[in-house]
């Protein structure tokens, strides 16, 4: 993998160092699905389990040869895929190729007692492995709470003596963000600029304006004393809500004052 | 549509009050009559008319049970019988006298992101929100419905109201203390925070 | 104690089964024995027996509902049934999260091998145990920590939790599914990787 060789089409990937330009066929694998599929595997385990069962060979009876030249060539194209590749796959290869090593060499110390235990482990492993990779689906296949049972959740008697709620400090609202926010910054795929308070006060104002009236003039959301920068507000918060989709505006003709309502579902929602 | 859900009436009648029952029952809110229609998809989405009879199916089931249907404002809900009080009472007594972190965590969600939905909400990694959650938060009158994004299922966004800036001193949303120094890590829209590939979901 | 429900036993059994019903259901929690007995006053405490042949009545009362009667982490619960979970995942607009073969992998391990060390579950699946899926599995407190192995380095040993039989619906860890059987490799037959000698096979 360290050379590149100098083709008119680069390789593929380089198996032994030798570069590949087609996919080997015994792969079975259209390329675009390649990648995902390499993704797939929950380890060398898993890899070596799949190319056993792939081909329904018995666990207790491998044929090493091939087996090893199929996982090396897995794990070529998982390198020149640039896949992330853990250095289990790696530890993996070098065992196989170990094995096979012992395997090719002339068996004239028939007491060594290393080579069985080599063998014999590794496949005790691949069983334990195998066992548990099919736990873990009936594990999933349990029906499961809040995706295929429910909890029922439904409202006490009124006046239900009860003790008085907890009290809660604003401290403890804002830490409680706080750590939300730092576990939340891990998965952020973009950063936003925070956008100032008070247009998500203005927004929630004309929510709750509306949810008692139909609709409402663009001019009747303002108020004179809040000025220019009150406009601007108002304005950035109807355009927030708009694109949220969950306010239209609508302007009977040109020049005409914009009213503004609720987003009405729309055929479209209705299908999906 | 009218006609369909009308043809097949008897097949569909029981199966619709088990599925209004389920609802109900999963929900713990009150449901609209159309909320409960659109259960079913387009082309099997009951009438108005067969939903009002299911309701009153069970209604008559719940007579000797501990439950009871009502019609509330604006739809309807199933809850326990007030003669069930005294006995229920022992449960909530059990109940932790502190809120819990996750509900800590949602309250300040709503705050600052408010109007925000529930998924929102649950897209911010690590806080899954229970309807009980909710339902203690609005029981508190802290939060409120404040309407429904157009999008597929209608989520109902929610806001803080009056009382939680009372109860918290507060003399408008403004006054909320300022975000701490994090770079903001929370798009608003879109919220693109699950990463599916993640492989410890 | 018993006496006095015994001689009671036809006033109280449908009462009692109301109550039980109404405690399930407003609590929408799993429920023991012991709590459901404790809702009475000790003079009216019901014997074991007689909370049983209730909580007996109420699965029959479910049969044809939508609701069903669980044991569960050594307790009962009402749940929505399976079947009606189509139509539940309307009410809210998430979709169930999808666990990833990894976490399930661990979380199998866990379950069928407690207590075990991240290094046994690791030397299993052959792959490192991130930090990162242990915290998913403590946050939905599926799993805790029992206790450390007396080996260096001290490691914490892993056992799952009673909110994790609750979350899969087991009565005990014994009610998890059977492990598929291993192909017994035979003692005086060591499994044996085969040499092809051509290796173009």
């Amino acid at each position: 993998m360290t050379t590149v060789a100098a083709e008119q089409t680069p390789p593929f990937a380089m198996v032994h160092g030798q570069p590949l330009h087609e996919l080997p066929m015994d792969l079975y694998i259209p390329p675009d699905a390649l990648e995902i599929i390499l993704e797939t595997f929950e380890g060398p385990l898993d890899l070596l389990l799949y190319l056993i069962r792939r081909q329904h060979l018995d666990i207790l009876a491998i044929p090493l040869t091939e087996i090893t030249r199929q996982y090396l060539v897995y794990i070529e194209l998982m390198q020149a895929l640039k896949l992330e590749l853990a250095a289990e796959y790696l530890v993996m290869a070098a065992l196989l190729c170990e094995i096979k090593s012992r395997l090719l060499l002339p068996n004239d110390n028939p007491v060594d007692s290393d080579e069985p235990d080599l063998q014999a482990t590794l496949i005790q492993r691949l069983l334990e492995y195998e066992q548990i990779k099919q736990a873990a689906v009936a594990l999933d296949q349990l029906p499961q709470l809040g995706r295929d049972v429910f909890a029922v959740c439904i409202a006490p008697p009124m006046y239900l003596p009860r003790r008085p709620p907890p009290p809660v400090a604003l401290t403890d609202v804002l830490n409680a963000l706080q750590q939300v926010l730092k576990r939340a910054q891990q998965f952020t795929a973009h950063q936003v600029i925070q956008e100032p308070l008070s247009q998500r006060d203005r927004m929630t104002v004309i929510m709750a304006h509306l949810q008692t009236i139909n609709s409402v003039s663009f001019y009747d959301l303002l108020t004179l004393h809040e000025g220019r920068a009150g406009v601007v507000i108002t304005l950035l918060a109807v355009l927030e809500l708009m694109r949220a989709a969950l306010l239209d505006c609508i302007q009977a003709e040109p020049f005409a004052p914009l009213q503004i309502r609720l987003c009405q579902p729309s055929a479209n929602h209705l299908i999906m | 549509m009218s006609t369909v859900s009308k043809s097949f009436n008897h097949v569909t009648t029981p199966l619709l009050k088990q599925v209004i029952e389920a609802a109900l029952l999963a929900s713990g809110e009150t449901l609209t009559i159309e909320q409960l229609q659109a259960l079913y998809s387009d082309e099997q989405r009951p009438h108005r008319t067969d939903v009002n009879a299911a309701l009153a199916a069970l209604r008559t089931d719940y007579a000797n049970r501990s439950i009871e249907l009502i019609a509330v404002a604006g739809g309807y809900r199933i809850q326990i019988r007030q003669e069930f009080a005294p006995f229920i009472a022992q449960l909530w007594e059990e109940k932790p006298v502190r809120y819990s972190r996750a509900l800590l965590e949602t309250l300040a969600l709503i705050a600052y992101r408010q109007p925000i939905t529930r998924s929102d909400i649950e897209a911010v990694r690590g806080v899954t929100v229970t309807t009980q959650m909710i339902k203690t938060l609005m029981e508190r009158d802290w939060i409120h419905v404040v309407g429904q994004r157009e999008t597929p299922g209608r989520p109902s966004l929610y806001a803080t109201t009056k009382t939680f800036l009372e109860y918290f001193g507060l003399s408008s949303l403004d006054a909320l203390p300022p975000l701490p120094q994090l770079s903001e890590p929370l798009a608003n829209n879109p919220p693109v925070f699950i990463d599916e590939t993640d492989p410890n979901l």
